[in-house]
């Protein structure tokens, strides 16, 4: 079976389906940073299968960005989460609901 | 002649608020001078602007300046004197003048003394302005006027509940009856384009009877409330808790000739519409008797007479509807002369038996109040029409009109009212001054009035003795204006048939009265078989008039308002408007959940939106796609 | 200076307003009392200066706002505004004068100032959103007036007429921007000039539905039913003044506007409607009278009663000719004078015995003759008897609208009837019979301060009521310029035929002046 | 076979990034500064922070320049687009960023303005939200929008409280789930078109006539969730109240202003093309969404107890309200987005920097929150200036006039009519009426109610005990603009017209 572009991007949508899901379910702090880390990265791929489909680097540039700016998110949702942790000794969610209404 | 038209109009005017001025004041005595004085003034303006037109001099008409004056709408402050002004004017300014005088003593010991001359004299004031004005708005001013005046007057001793009551009724009745006359003032501006009643008159020659009707019956309706005409009639006696020269100036002599007045003035509308005249003709017999039978068996020394006022209304009226204006015109006046003397008589005789009212706890007072006794029955001989006296004169023509005209019906029952009319003036006369001395049982030590106030009394008791050589002259000066006939019965010996036969009827009915009244011995108490009977009860409840309007009219009207401003003002019209403030607040407060504060719900929302999103973009996207096909099975559905 | 004198009129107050903040607290009174003398005194010069023959607008002045918007700052007064602009200005000036009293006299007195200035502003303003400015800012002062100084419900009373005023008139907003909107359809430029907006003539459709959306402003504003019960409640709560001022001329901006904007902009949906309005104001005059006699508290009954004239006023200017037109207008004034005089009357009560309950009264006129005389004459003023101010107007406003209906009018002239049920009830409550209560046995008489304000007013009252003229005249020239536009734009039939063609009244008029 | 790269210093037109240069290079100098000299005063940097935002300011008068003599500027391989509404954006973000900034002057010492960081990362998320409104290139959008949401993250955080870190990890998340939303968004757009710059995009879709137009959708509704969170729309709005709680009051206030204009612009770039390409059901999306958002907010706002989250759920309220003008999409509604954008700018700055004076712990408020509304009880008394101050904001953004926001929204009520939108001008006037129920609540607080006694001891100094000259002078000058904005409307409105015009919007 020849893999075409329909199916990378049925991968990517699957694979940000989950990362979906995770970002609903997870209730651990870090967990859901992984969770957006897939939606991002399932996003790459695609990004990636257009480009080389119609032949033109502005897909993986794309990617590039959005692979540079993940890992700057990380850098900073870690920095917020360790200081998190260090207050409250937990990244549980339920911790965090000081503030509703 | 204007000046003394002027000195006519507006002596009462400086009188009211010259007392005015000295009603946070006690008592004093001048100031009852001094307004009696002003209003005798009037009445030598008024008697001088007679002089003029009896003279045959033109009517006089000025007018002062514009009072509103709008669009098409021009009303300005005009008053006329011609020969139905000048009379009403006389008879005003006369009753007034004495009626102030007779105050003067009335009012003694009262401490609103100062005050009772300012509403007095502003009663005589708007009462001018309503018989000289030359158009129906300026007649509209006096009409409310009066009613104000009446107010006052009728609760003048305003810590009585009673009569505070009753001058409400009858100021609410009055406006009821007003409502009508404004009505009817409107169809007369736009039917006529004008208010002024040479205009007017002149314009509703062009109209449509349909129209003329509406506007007889309108004015008329005005004419009911002012004149106490069933059913707007209960006002009247209740008005009775007012101080006696009140009753006396107001309700008898003139405000509630004010209704006739208007009839009167405005003939040349009426005369174009009979069968309206002739609806007031039967209203005003229907009135007449009506009042006459409640008469019979009132306990109530003021209520009699103000009943027999009704009655004699209702002949004025009777005339009037019948076409015969000067007969109606002359009738109230000399009504008014004997009807205020009576009243004022009647007062003299509260003053003796401290304010008591019930004519059975009197009795034999002929010994201590001689000339209160001689006035009080010549009045009544007046009102019964006995030969020589005023009420002959002026009773025996609308009779005559009646049977001339030949309404057999209304000449019956006017005839048969003139009988009761009879015997209801002398049941009171013999139960107040005959028969024993039933006051004693109530240690009342009875005394004379003051002389001044008796001297004050008679010019009055003069004109309802003479009033009937004025009847000539009376009648030529109005005809022209009145455009009436002599009222001339076919035969001769008809004519001497049915006066003497009236004069026997009626003087039977006095025999009758003094008969059964005159050797009154005992006060009733409601036990005795006549005082159970139905008929007695019916005309003692005044036929529960007064009774339904309590029950079915001013009970409901509480019990609705209450109902509107507790159950729908707030309970629905309010409530709607918070309810949907309400809404919206607990809209908020139902939802303020969904921030529950903790993140994993925020992340479901974001992702929930996305999903609400995304399928309402795939039912769109699949209807576009197959927008033919879904047309075509909804086709086949018939839709 | 006569160029600006308008705008003077508005900001003179607004400026002594801001200055007042310096005044220390023991003088402000009198600053009031001099600012409110010095600014009627202007309104009296205004009149002065104000030809009664014009029928247009005079005094116009007109700055550019937004002139890309259309928004300019177009000021001006005709007869029917310019009586109403005096008014307000005397209100104010007394009202300062007789305040009783009160915690933060300093606060009370600089918010009247600034209400003054709104006021004057929504009847001076011929541009439709500087008037919406005026019209909207008047609420701010009225709120902190209910709110600060009122009785115990005064916060919900407050919001509740802030609120329910605002969001009429945003829907009145909205119906203005449209309005704007068809006039740049049609010219091709933005104007919110109402002398602008008078030569448009709109298709039918579009009326109604413009009327709607004014309608909703106005409607509160008056306030007419349904649409009312914001005002027993601001009334009840009110401090006296802030009552006197809210029922003499604030309530007046609505019915001002519908002569200013409904009727001129949209005569065809005002025939239209015109049943359908002269229903409401049937049921506002005999409905509220009805409620008014209900009522417990005395001040509550002069609320309901204000309603219920505002339904003789509406009816008025429903009748769409020149005399139910000016009979309105000048009943606006005359309702003004009186329910503000009963106010004051209220409160005069109200600061003795800190009850306004009707039965903890009764007998007063043995303790207050003079109180119960003044109260009097407005009382029979207020049940429009002859001679007194509002007859005329109402007798106008009837007599008007008598010609569009007769069975309505009929059914409104039982405001003369209920009127009277009402008022003299209260009365006869309040001041006759004997005293029963030990408190009001010795209630002292009516004091000079009150005089103050109340003499001046009795004296309006009846020589209003005895010589209209003075008022009368401007305001009938003016009405009848807006009639005649009316008719002449007008493009129904029936409203061709219900709107009087004033042109040809006018010579029929003058002819009857001269023969008399 | 690579062509040997020739690209004209010229034609790179380097000057239009200019702007966005300015406050990196100050940045930058700012970290220099401390690398080389630690603990100095904080108000060297915030001088600092001035003097380059007034340069970055001039810099876009001079683009504003160039703008009204040539039209639409590009840049740097095209990416850089220069056009009306990127420079009205970036003047009213700059603008704006210069009355915040000095708020940082208080008398009391809070956390982070002793930190050089905070202005350096305050620059740098200028900076990024000016690439995100100068760029129809989705690349360097997402890189702006990026690079300003972790300042802003980082800055929220820095205020150094329990709630603050709250509030950052909650909008860190959700705004790294957004960038999600986004990155598909556009990843669906450069599978439909195989280009990533607005113009091609819309230029191709035209083209081919929508053929995929549910795919299009799925695209739109991505890029609508990303942006929707960033203008807080509903639903996801969630993180706006508690964001703005848990950040400083001078920092909500300014959230509730910069980053959506921002996002303004792009949604704007983005959606304005499909909805005049006649997607009906973008326009029924769009509908919903304006509508639920002004009149949910407006109900919350209602029942809030603290005055900063009634503040939070008002903006949301006024966002979506401006958000009509996206679905109106006319030249009129577009300007009126603009001249809204900037009276709101001033007004709500203005409001939340009076709940930054106010910002003490001894006041009877903090026993239960923030800014409870028992706080303000009585400071007619206590403080009447600042009461009747507070009282102009809350009727300016109840739309009173003659106040700012006011003339707002009245010119976009009227775009809404003009437009054709009937029902949503009216909706759009009567939420007005809802919120005017809120702001009026603390009102009614400060003028109606008693102080509370302790406020009345100190005389009503304690309201304003965090205020300095600098404060003042923003307020001043922020009450100032509020009040007399009528005279300043008629030249912004032709000024920004010409610009939206101009631009083809």
């Amino acid at each position: 079976m020849e893999i075409g572009l329909n199916h990378y991007l049925i991968l990517s949508t699957i694979l940000f389906a989950i990362g979906l899901v995770g970002v609903m379910r997870r209730k651990n702090l870090l967990l859901l940073f992984f969770a957006t880390e897939i939606l991002l990265n399932s996003v790459n791929i695609a990004f990636a299968a257009i480009s080389h489909y119609y032949g033109d680097l502005t897909g993986q540039m794309f990617a590039f960005f959005v692979i540079a700016i993940a890992a700057s998110e990380v850098a900073v949702g870690l920095g917020l989460l360790i200081v998190w942790y260090k207050r409250h000794g937990t990244i549980d969610l339920e911790s965090m609901t000081s503030m509703r209404g | 002649m204007e000046k003394y038209l002027y000195i006519a109009l507006f002596a009462p005017l400086v009188s009211s608020l010259f007392s005015a001025l000295f009603t946070a004041t006690p008592k004093k005595q001048f100031v009852g001078i001094v307004a009696s004085f002003l209003i005798f003034s009037a009445f030598v303006s008024s008697y001088i602007l007679l002089g003029h037109i009896m003279d045959g001099g033109e009517p006089i008409h000025v007018e002062m300046m514009t009072w509103m004056a709008t669009g098409n709408l021009y009303i300005p402050f005009g008053f006329v004197v011609d020969q139905i002004s000048v009379t009403m004017m006389m008879v005003v300014t006369l009753v007034s003048t004495i009626v102030h005088i007779y105050s003067i003593g009335y009012m003694d010991h009262d401490k609103g003394f100062n005050r009772f001359f300012a509403w007095l004299s502003a009663f005589v004031f708007s009462m001018m302005i309503l018989v000289m004005s030359d158009n129906y708005a300026g007649l509209f001013i006096g009409w409310e006027g009066v009613g104000l005046c009446s107010w006052g007057l009728i609760g003048f001793w305003f810590h009585k509940d009673i009569a505070t009551w009753a001058a409400n009724e009858a100021f609410i009745m009055n406006r009821i009856a007003d409502l009508g006359m404004l009505i009817g003032l409107f169809l007369v501006y736009w039917n006529t384009g004008t208010l002024q009643y040479e205009g007017a008159f002149a314009a509703f020659a062009q109209l449509d009877t349909a129209t003329l009707t509406w506007i007889g019956i309108f004015l008329f309706i005005g004419a009911m409330g002012k004149s106490a005409q069933f059913p707007l009639h209960t006002w009247l006696a209740d008005a009775m808790e007012g101080p006696t020269p009140v009753s006396a100036l107001i309700h008898a002599a003139t405000m509630v000739t004010a209704g006739v007045y208007l009839v009167i003035r405005s003939n040349e509308l009426y005369s174009l519409i009979p069968h309206v005249g002739l609806f007031i003709a039967s209203l005003g017999a229907f009135v007449a008797l009506f009042a006459a039978s409640m008469a019979l068996v009132n306990r109530d020394m003021k209520r009699i007479i103000a009943y027999s006022t009704l009655s004699q209304l209702g002949y004025m009226f009777a005339a009037a509807g019948l076409g015969a204006y000067w007969v109606a015109l002359f009738h109230l006046m000399a009504h008014a002369f004997f009807k205020a003397l009576l009243f004022l008589g009647a007062g003299n005789v509260m003053h003796a038996m401290h304010d008591e009212l019930d004519p059975f706890k009197m009795g034999g007072l002929k010994k201590v109040m001689k000339w209160t006794w001689i006035m009080m029955t010549i009045a009544s001989l007046a009102l019964a029409g006995i030969f020589p006296f005023a009420g002959f004169f002026s009773k025996d023509t609308i009779l005559e009109a009646a049977f001339a005209e030949h309404h057999m019906v209304i000449y019956g029952v006017l005839l048969f009212t003139a009988g009761l009319t009879a015997f209801y003036s002398f049941r009171l006369v013999a139960l107040i001054f005959h028969g024993e001395e039933r006051y004693k049982i109530f240690g009342i030590h009875p005394h004379e009035a003051y002389r001044f106030m008796l001297i004050a009394m008679s010019p009055l008791l003069i004109l309802a003795m003479i009033a009937g050589v004025f009847q000539a002259p009376f009648f030529e000066m109005v005809e022209e204006i009145l455009g009436a006939a002599e009222y001339h019965i076919h035969s001769h010996v008809t004519l001497w048939i049915m006066l003497v036969g009236t004069q026997i009827f009626v003087g039977l009915a006095i025999l009758y009265a003094y008969k059964k009244y005159g050797t009154w011995s005992s006060v009733p108490d409601g036990s005795s078989k006549m005082e159970n009977s139905f008929i007695y009860k019916l005309l003692y409840n005044q036929y529960y008039i007064p009774y339904a309007y309590e029950e079915y009219i001013v009970k409901p009207y509480n019990e609705i308002s209450e109902i509107l401003w507790t159950k729908v003002d707030q309970k629905i019209v309010d409530a709607s408007v918070d309810g949907i403030a309400g809404f919206f607040y607990s809209a908020g407060e139902n939802t303020r959940d969904m921030q529950s504060g903790n993140l994993s719900t925020m992340l479901k929302w974001m992702v929930a939106g996305i999903i609400i999103l995304l399928s309402l973009a795939v039912v769109f996207g699949l209807a576009a796609r197959y927008s033919g096909e879904i047309m075509a099975i909804l086709s086949g559905l018939g839709v | 200076m006569l160029d600006h004198i308008l705008s003077i009129l508005i900001f003179f107050p607004a400026l002594a307003g801001i200055l007042g903040f310096m005044i220390d607290k023991k003088s402000i009174r009198a600053y009031g009392i001099a600012v409110g003398f010095v600014e009627f005194a202007l309104s009296l010069w205004l009149w002065f200066a104000f030809d009664s023959n014009v029928s247009g607008m005079q005094f116009m002045e007109n700055l550019p706002l937004i002139p890309s918007f259309g928004i300019n700052y177009i000021l001006g007064v005709d007869g029917i505004s310019l009586f109403i602009i005096i008014l307000a200005a005397f209100f104010t000036m007394i009202g300062i004068a007789s305040l009783t009293k009160t915690k933060n006299e300093k606060n009370m007195i600089i918010t009247l100032l600034f209400l003054q200035m709104t006021m004057i502003g929504v009847f001076s303003a011929l541009d439709a959103i500087v008037f919406y400015v005026f019209w909207e800012l008047s609420l701010v002062p009225m709120l902190y007036i209910i709110g600060a100084w009122g009785g115990p419900l005064r916060i919900y009373a407050s919001i509740k007429f802030f609120l329910y005023t605002f969001a009429g008139s945003l829907v009145m907003l909205v119906g203005m921007l449209f309005m704007a909107y068809f006039f740049y359809q049609a010219t091709g430029t933005w104007s919110f000039a109402i002398l602008d907006w008078y030569r448009l003539i709109l298709p039918e459709s579009f009326q109604l539905w413009l009327f709607v959306a004014f309608f909703f402003g106005f409607a509160i504003k008056v306030p007419m039913f349904p649409f009312h019960t914001w005002l027993p409640y601001a009334h009840g709560q009110a401090p006296t003044i802030g009552s006197v001022i809210l029922a003499a001329i604030l309530l007046k901006m609505g019915t001002y506007a519908f002569i200013r904007f409904s009727l001129p902009l949209f005569p065809d949906a005002s025939v239209f409607f015109m049943v359908p309005i002269a229903v409401i104001a049937i049921i506002m005059i005999i409905y509220t009278a009805m409620v008014a006699y209900a009522q417990k508290d005395v001040k509550q009954v002069v609320a309901y009663s204000s309603v219920s004239h505002m339904g003789v006023i509406i009816l008025g200017t429903f009748a769409l000719n020149v005399e139910g037109i000016s009979g309105s207008v000048f009943l606006m004034i005359g309702h003004g004078v009186v329910s503000g005089a009963l106010f004051l009357l209220v409160g005069v009560i109200y600061d003795r015995r800190h009850t306004k309950l009707m039965s903890e009264f009764g007998g007063l006129a043995h303790v207050m003759p003079r109180y119960a005389t003044i109260f009097g004459i407005m009382l029979m003023a207020s049940v429009g008897m002859p001679l007194t101010i509002n007859f005329v107007g109402e007798f106008l406003s009837l007599l008007g609208f008598y010609e569009q209906s007769h069975i309505l009018t009929l059914l409104a002239g039982i405001a003369i009837i209920v009127g009277a049920i009402y008022m003299l009830s209260a009365y006869k409550k309040m001041f006759f019979g004997n005293i029963t209560k030990d408190e009001n046995r010795e209630l002292k008489d009516v004091n000079k301060r009150e005089l103050l304000a109340l003499i001046p007013l009795s004296i309006i009252t009846i020589w209003l009521g005895i010589y209209p003229k003075p008022i009368l005249e401007p305001i009938n020239n003016s009405v009848e310029a807006v009639v005649q536009l009316m008719h002449n734009k007008s493009t129904t039939v029936e409203a061709k035929e219900r709107i009087p063609n004033v042109s040809g009244i006018v010579i029929s008029k003058t002819s009857t002046r001269e023969a008399h | 076979m690579l062509s040997p790269i020739n690209v004209s210093l010229e034609s790179l037109n380097l000057i239009t990034l200019a702007p966005m240069l300015i406050p990196v290079v100050g940045a930058l100098l700012i970290l220099v500064i401390d690398i080389l000299k630690g603990g100095l005063d904080r108000s060297l940097y915030v001088v600092l922070s001035v003097l380059f935002l007034a340069l970055d300011f001039g810099a876009l008068l001079d683009s504003a320049g160039v703008f009204g003599k040539d039209g639409i500027v590009l840049g740097l391989f095209d990416v850089m687009l220069i056009d009306g509404i990127a420079i009205l954006a970036q003047f009213i973000i700059v603008a704006t960023s210069m009355l915040f900034i000095p708020l940082a002057l208080t008398h009391k010492r809070f956390h982070e303005f002793s930190y050089p960081e905070f202005f350096a990362l305050f620059l740098f998320m200028i900076s990024g939200f000016q690439f995100m409104v100068a760029s129809d290139n989705l690349i360097l959008i997402f890189v702006g929008l990026e690079t300003a949401s972790l300042a802003l993250y980082t800055l929220i955080a820095m205020h150094n409280r329990d709630k603050s870190f709250e509030a950052a990890v909650k909008y860190f998340t959700m705004g790294a789930l957004a960038a999600g939303f986004y990155s598909f968004g556009a990843m669906v757009f450069y599978a439909l078109t195989g280009s990533v710059e607005i113009n091609q995009i819309a230029t191709v879709l035209a083209a081919n006539g929508y053929v995929d137009i549910g795919y299009v959708l799925v695209g739109v509704v991505f890029m609508l969730g990303s942006f929707g969170f960033k203008l807080s729309v509903v639903p996801f709005h969630t993180w706006t109240p508690d964001v703005y709680e848990g950040s400083s009051a001078a920092m909500a206030g300014y959230m509730s202003i910069v980053p959506k204009i921002a996002a303004f612009v792009v949604a704007m770039r983005i959606f304005e093309f499909l909805v005049h390409s006649g997607i009906a059901w973008l326009e029924f999306i769009l509908w919903i969404m304006v509508v639920v958002t002004m009149t949910a907010a407006n109900v919350w706002a209602l029942v809030q107890t603290d005055v900063k989250r009634m503040l939070a759920y008002s903006s949301i309220s006024h966002a979506g309200f401006v958000m009509a003008a996206i679905l109106v999409g006319t030249t009129q509604s577009n300007s009126a987005l603009f001249l809204y954008w900037v009276l709101f700018s001033f007004t709500n700055l203005g409001s939340f920097s009076m709940l930054w004076i106010s910002r003490q712990k001894q006041l009877p408020g903090y026993q239960k929150t923030d800014h409870s509304f028992d706080k303000f009880s009585g400071m007619i008394i206590t403080s009447p200036m600042a009461a009747i101050i507070m009282a102009i904001f809350m009727l300016s953004l109840a739309g009173l006039p003659p106040f700012a926001l006011f003339w707002g929204k009245v010119y976009m009520i009227s775009s809404a009519v003009t437009g054709g939108y009937t029902i949503l001008a009216l909706i759009m006037a009567l939420n007005s009426a809802i919120a005017g129920y809120y702001y009026l609540k603390l009102i009614v607080y400060m003028f109606m109610k008693d102080p509370i006694a302790s406020n009345v001891d100190n005389n009503g100094e304690l309201y304003v005990a965090n205020a300095t000259l600098a404060l003042k002078s923003i307020i001043g000058f922020a009450i100032v603009g509020t009040i007399f904005a009528f005279l300043a409307i008629n030249p912004l409105l032709e000024f920004i017209t010409t610009f939206v015009y101009n631009s083809g919007y």
